[in-house]
C-alpha cells in the first residue's frame, strides 16, 4: 500500500503557538495539560491547561482545527450558492445558521419571501434548534461520563433528522432557505410527520429530564461550576444559551424579530444562576419552547406560494421544473452595491453576516460570525478556578462547536 | 451471516475447513484466522473529530444506528484503537495531528475517509487551508456524501470489515 | 495449597500467554510518533513535572492515619475472639475524630 | 485443585471476564434503547463480541515505547491481573472448596484489595505521560475515599460472624444482620473497582483512560481486565459475606446458587453506568469521609448490637 509521505509530523516543534512550555507557565509550578484535538473531551479545539495540582489556574485556547476558510471562499462563488457553503459551519443547525445570510441577500437582491416560506423558515428553524440543543445536551452527558442520556439524545436528534429529510430533504444539511423563500413546501405527509415527532418528543423528553437535570450526580458536577455573572458574560460577549444564563434577557428572536417571529412571539428563556446548569436548563426550556413555536406555526401556517413572487414571474418553468426553475432566475438577478446585515438567533446565540455586496453575482466581501466564536473566550474564562474535571463540563455547557468557530 | 461461514459451509463444515487451515499454515495460519476473525468484529475507531461530519458519527454510534452491533467502539486515545475514521475536512492544522494519530495507532490499522470534503474537497474544493485525506494518510475506503448518512457508514465499517480485514 | 500453587502458575502461564501472543504473530511498524509518549495526538509538550495535589493532602494523611486504626481493629478482634471493646473503641476513635475535624476537612475544596 | 481451576479459580474467572464486558455493554444499551454487540454472534445475542475484542488487542502490535521504562512499562500491567487475582485464594467457592484454607481469609482479602491500588499507581507512573499521572493521583485519593468505610464494613461482619470466610455461609444472610454494613460495601466497592459514579481515575472525557491510557494491544487486555478481575473478587466476596455464598445449598447446586448471588451484585454495579455520570474526585473523598465513614461507623455499632443482643 501506497505510503504518502507527509513532512509535517517530522517537525513536531512547529505544531505549537506557543514553542515554550514556561511561557504559558512561568516557574515550576503546575503541568500544563494539552487538551486536544486527540482528546474525548475537547472535540478539535486545543487547550493549554495550566493546572496547579487540580486546580486550572489558566486555559489557553488554541482554535483553528476546522477553519476552511468559509468567508474566502465566499469571495469566488456566486450568491446562490452560498447558503451551502455557510451551512457547513453547524451542520445540525443548518436552516438557522443559513438565515443570516439570506437576510442579507433578499435585501440586497430586493426580494421578500411570502408569509408561508417566513412560517416555514421559523418551523424548521426551530425543528432545528430542538435538534442542536438535544445534540449539546447529549455530548454534554458524555462528557460527564453519562452514555445514557447521549444515546436518547442522539436517538431523538435522529426522529428530527428523519422529518427534516421528509421536509426538506436531507437529514443535515438540507439547505432550506434560499433567497426570497424556501426550497420545499410542507407537504400534508410532511405536516403529519411533524406532527406525530412533536408528540414523540414530548412523550420521552420527561425521561431525558430525570435522567440528566434530575440526577443527583448531573446536578453535583453542574451546579455552581463555571459561573459567569450577567456584567461578566456581557463583556465577553457571550451570545446565545450561554448569556441568558447568566440572566441577561436577550435573544434576537424578541429584541428584532425577523420572518414570522413577529407573529409566533417566543417566550425568552432567562436563568439566573450563571453556571453550567443555569446553561444547560435554558437550553431544555428553550426546547420546550420551540415545541410550543412550532405547534403554533403549524396553526397559522397561511396559504399561499413559497418563493417570492417576483422570482416566479422571471421564471416561467418553476411549475414544471420546481426548485431548479428558480435557481435559473438567480442567474439573471444582480446584488444592488451596499453593505447588509442579517442577524438571526441561531440554536447557539446570535450569528449575524455582513454582506458587501457588488453589482456581480459573486460578493465582494463576506463576513461570517457564528456564536461558537463569540463564546469561545467566556467559555475559556469560565474554566479558571475550577477543576480539571471541570474542563469538560464547562467546555460544553457553553455547547461549543468548532466547525461553527473556526468556520 | 457472514462470508467466512458461507466459504465453511461450501467446504465441509467450520471442523473440516480449520483441519486444513493447520494443515496448510500450522499455528500460523491459525493465529492469523484468529486476528482476522477478531479484528474484523473489534474495529475500534479514537476519538478524533476533523470536521462537522463528526454530528453524523455521533448518530452512527447512536440508537438509531449503533454501530456497536458491528464491534465498533468509539475509544479514547489512539493505542488501543484501530480504525481511523476521518471525519470531514482535513485542515492543514488538523493534518498534522491526523497523521501523528495515525502513526501511533498500532498495526494492523484501517481508514475510513468519510464526507466530500475528505475525497476531494467538497463544498470546500479550492479552499487555501485544506488537504485531501489522501495526502495524509493511507486510506481504506471512502464514503461519499455531505454528510454521508450514518447507514453509508455502516456500509463502509461492513466493507472495511469484508474487503481489508479479511484479505489480511 | 496444591490448589494455590496450580493457580498460581496457571495464571501466570495465561498472562505470559498474552505477552508471548503478540510477540510470535503481531505485525510490526516501528514509528517515531509510537515511541513517545500520548499527548492527545500532539507531539510531546513540555516536561512532566510530578507535583501531588496538595488540594487534597488531608484526606490522604486521613486516610493513612485511619486505615491503620481500622485495619488494626479487624486485626485485634480476630486475634481476641469475644473481644468487643478494640475495634468499637478504634471505630469510635476514627468516627469521633472526623466528626470533630470533618467540618474543617470537608470545606477546604 | 477444583478450586483453582473451575470455581472460584481460573476457568469461572475467564468466563466471568468475558461475560462482564459483554453484560456491561449489553445492559447499557438495553437502557439506551440500542441493542449493544450483535452481528458477532448474532444468535447468541453478540456474547463472542468480548472474545474477538481480546483475539483483536492479542493480535494487534504491542507498542512499548522508548521514553519510559520498558520493562516495568510492559510488566506492570501483568503484576497488576496477578495482584487482583489473589484474593481469590482465600474466597472458598462452596464447603472444603477453597484454594488456601485459612481461619483468617477475611484478613487477608482485605490487605490484598488495599495493596492493590499501589500497583495500578505504579504502573500509572511507569507509563510517565501527564494523563497517566493525573489518573495515578485520582486512583491513590479515590483509594484514600473507600478503605476506611471498607475495611470498617467488614469489620462489622467479622464482629457477627468471624474472619473465618468460610463460616458466613452458615445462619442468616449477612445483609439481614446488617443493611448498613452492605450498603457502605456496595458503594465502597463501586469506588474500589471504578464503577460508574467513582469511575475518576480513568475519567475518559478528562484525561483520556487515566492508568491506561498508554497501553495497547495485551497489555491493554491485561490492563483493563484487572479491573474486572478486582470487580470479581468483590463480588464473591460481596455475595459470600453480605449474601450467604452457597446457602441454602451444597455441592454443584450450592457453586450455581452463589455464581447467581455474584452475577446479581454484578449486574447492579453495571448497570450504575447507565443511571449515573461521574463525580468529580473532591465530592468522591468527601463522600467517603463524610456520609461513608458514619454509615460505616454505624454498621459497626449495629453489629456490636447485634453480638450484645
Amino acid at each position: 500500500m501506497r505510503r504518502p509521505e507527509w513532512p509535517f509530523y517530522l517537525k513536531p516543534g512547529e505544531t505549537f503557538f506557543v514553542e515554550r512550555e514556561e511561557e504559558i507557565a512561568p516557574g515550576e509550578r503546575g503541568i500544563v495539560l494539552v487538551i486536544g484535538p486527540q482528546h474525548p473531551g475537547a472535540g478539535h479545539l486545543r487547550l493549554f491547561a495550566v493546572v496547579n495540582g487540580d486546580v486550572v489556574a489558566d486555559v489557553r485556547p488554541d482554535p483553528g482545527f476546522v477553519h476552511r476558510g468559509i468567508e474566502k471562499l465566499a469571495e469566488k462563488r456566486p450568491f446562490w450558492v452560498l447558503g451551502p457553503l455557510l451551512e457547513k459551519a453547524s451542520i445540525m443547525d443548518s436552516p438557522n445558521i443559513m438565515l443570516p445570510l439570506m437576510h442579507a441577500l433578499e435585501e440586497a437582491l430586493g426580494l421578500e419571501p411570502p408569509p408561508r416560506a417566513k412560517y416555514l423558515r421559523l418551523i424548521m428553524a426551530e425543528l432545528t434548534r430542538i435538534r442542536t440543543h438535544l445534540y449539546d445536551l447529549a455530548i454534554h452527558a458524555i462528557f460527564l461520563g453519562h452514555s445514557t442520556p447521549f444515546m436518547w439524545g442522539f436517538g431523538l436528534g435522529d426522529l428530527i433528522a428523519e422529518v427534516e429529510a421528509k421536509i426538506a430533504g436531507a437529514r443535515t444539511t438540507a439547505a432550506y432557505p434560499i433567497p426570497g423563500g424556501v426550497r420545499r413546501d410542507l407537504t400534508t405527509d410532511g405536516r403529519q410527520a411533524l406532527e406525530s415527532l412533536l408528540r414523540k418528543l414530548e412523550a420521552k423528553l420527561p425521561d431525558f429530564y430525570t435522567m440528566f437535570f434530575k440526577n443527583p450526580v448531573v446536578k453535583m458536577r453542574l451546579e455552581g461550576v463555571g459561573v459567569l455573572d450577567a456584567k461578566r458574560a456581557v463583556e465577553l460577549g457571550a451570545v446565545g444559551p450561554s448569556l441568558r444564563g447568566s440572566g441577561v434577557d436577550y435573544d434576537v428572536r424578541a429584541a428584532r424579530p425577523y420572518d414570522a417571529y413577529a407573529e409566533v412571539k417566543p417566550e425568552v428563556q432567562v436563568e439566573k444562576a450563571g453556571d453550567a446548569m443555569a446553561r444547560q436548563l435554558v437550553r431544555w426550556r428553550e426546547v420546550e419552547e420551540s415545541i410550543r413555536l412550532i405547534r403554533e406555526a403549524l396553526r397559522s401556517l397561511p396559504e399561499g406560494e413559497i418563493v417570492d413572487e417576483s422570482l416566479l414571474a422571471s421564471a416561467p418553468n418553476y411549475r414544471r421544473e420546481g426548485i431548479a426553475g428558480i435557481y435559473g432566475a438567480f442567474v439573471k438577478l444582480r446584488p444592488t452595491r451596499g453593505e447588509y446585515l442579517g442577524l438571526v438567533e441561531a440554536a447557539r446565540g446570535a450569528a449575524m453576516v455582513q454582506l458587501f455586496a457588488s453589482p456581480s453575482p459573486t460578493p465582494f466581501r463576506l463576513r461570517f460570525v457564528t456564536p461558537s466564536w463569540r463564546n469561545l473566550k467566556p467559555m475559556v474564562e469560565a474554566m479558571k478556578g475550577y477543576r480539571i474535571a471541570d474542563i469538560p463540563a464547562i467546555y460544553m455547557s457553553f455547547g461549543y462547536f468548532p466547525p461553527e468557530a473556526d468556520r | 451471516m457472514t462470508s467466512a461461514d458461507g466459504d465453511g459451509r461450501a467446504n465441509g463444515g467450520v471442523v473440516s475447513r480449520l483441519r486444513r487451515i493447520i494443515a496448510e499454515g500450522g499455528l500460523r495460519g491459525l493465529a492469523s484466522l484468529a486476528a482476522r476473525w477478531g479484528t474484523k468484529w473489534s474495529l475500534w475507531p479514537p476519538h478524533l473529530v476533523t470536521a462537522c461530519c463528526g454530528v453524523e458519527v455521533g448518530h452512527l454510534f447512536g440508537p438509531a444506528y449503533d454501530a456497536e452491533r458491528y464491534g465498533a467502539l468509539p475509544m479514547p486515545a489512539a493505542r488501543h484503537s484501530n480504525l481511523l475514521l476521518i471525519e470531514g475536512t482535513i485542515t492543514m492544522k488538523m493534518a498534522k495531528f491526523v497523521k501523528w494519530v495515525y502513526e501511533q495507532m498500532p498495526e494492523p490499522k484501517f481508514v475510513i475517509a468519510m464526507g466530500a470534503c475528505a475525497i476531494k474537497g467538497g463544498v470546500f474544493y479550492g479552499s487555501y487551508h485544506m488537504v485531501p485525506a489522501s495526502n495524509v494518510v493511507p486510506v481504506d475506503t471512502y464514503v461519499a456524501g455531505c454528510p454521508p448518512t450514518p447507514e453509508a457508514l455502516l456500509k463502509a465499517i461492513e466493507d472495511v470489515q469484508r474487503r481489508r480485514v479479511e484479505s489480511l | 495449597m496444591v490448589g494455590a500453587i496450580a493457580f498460581l502458575v496457571l495464571l501466570a502461564a495465561g498472562l505470559a500467554l498474552l505477552y508471548a501472543v503478540p510477540k510470535l504473530f503481531a505485525p510490526r511498524a516501528k514509528t517515531k510518533p509510537k515511541e513517545l509518549r500520548f499527548e492527545a495526538g500532539n507531539p510531546p509538550y513540555g516536561r512532566l513535572r510530578r507535583r501531588m495535589v496538595i488540594q487534597y493532602i488531608r484526606y490522604v494523611l486521613a486516610a493513612a492515619s485511619f486505615e491503620a486504626l481500622a485495619s488494626l481493629a479487624l486485626v485485634a478482634y480476630s486475634t481476641a475472639q469475644q473481644d468487643l471493646v478494640t475495634p468499637l473503641a478504634l471505630t469510635a476513635v476514627v468516627a469521633g475524630v472526623m466528626a470533630a475535624v470533618g467540618g474543617d476537612v470537608w470545606s477546604h475544596d | 485443585m477444583v478450586a483453582a481451576v473451575f470455581f472460584p479459580g481460573l476457568i469461572t474467572m475467564g468466563l466471568y471476564l468475558i461475560l462482564a464486558v459483554w453484560a456491561e455493554r449489553k445492559l447499557a444499551a438495553k437502557v439506551q434503547w440500542r441493542y449493544g454487540p450483535l452481528y458477532v454472534s448474532e444468535k447468541l445475542g453478540g456474547v463472542l463480541q468480548t472474545v474477538a475484542d481480546l483475539l483483536k488487542l492479542a493480535f494487534s502490535e504491542l507498542v512499548v515505547p522508548s521514553y519510559t521504562n520498558r520493562a516495568l512499562f510492559a510488566a506492570l500491567p501483568a503484576v497488576v491481573f496477578f495482584v487482583e487475582a489473589l484474593p481469590l485464594l482465600f474466597i472458598p467457592g462452596g464447603p472444603g472448596l477453597v484454594m488456601i484454607p485459612s481461619g483468617y481469609g477475611l484478613l487477608y482479602v482485605v490487605a490484598i484489595i488495599l495493596i492493590s491500588t499501589p500497583a495500578v499507581v505504579a504502573m500509572a507512573w511507569a507509563e510517565a505521560d501527564k494523563f497517566t499521572f493525573i489518573g495515578l493521583l485520582r486512583e491513590l485519593l479515590l483509594e484514600a475515599a473507600y478503605e476506611v468505610p471498607l475495611v470498617l464494613s467488614l469489620l462489622a461482619m467479622a464482629l457477627v460472624y468471624g474472619t473465618d470466610l468460610s463460616t458466613y455461609a452458615q445462619g442468616l444472610p449477612g445483609i439481614a444482620v446488617n443493611p448498613v454494613a452492605f450498603f457502605v460495601y456496595l458503594v465502597a466497592t463501586a469506588m474500589a473497582t471504578s464503577r460508574f459514579p467513582f469511575e475518576i481515575p480513568d475519567a475518559d472525557a478528562e484525561i483520556v483512560l487515566g492508568p491506561y491510557t498508554e497501553y495497547g494491544s495485551s497489555l491493554f487486555l491485561l490492563a483493563y481486565g484487572s479491573n474486572y478481575v478486582k470487580l470479581y473478587a468483590m463480588a464473591l466476596l460481596g455475595a459470600l459475606v453480605f449474601l450467604g455464598g452457597w446457602a441454602p445449598l451444597a455441592g454443584i447446586a450450592g457453586i450455581a446458587v452463589y455464581i447467581l448471588k455474584a452475577s446479581a451484585l454484578t449486574a447492579f454495579w453495571l448497570l450504575l453506568r447507565a443511571v449515573y455520570p461521574r463525580m468529580r474526585i473532591d465530592q468522591a473523598l468527601r463522600l467517603g469521609w463524610r456520609e461513608l465513614l458514619f454509615l460505616s461507623a454505624a454498621a459497626v455499632g449495629v453489629s456490636a448490637l447485634w453480638r450484645l443482643w
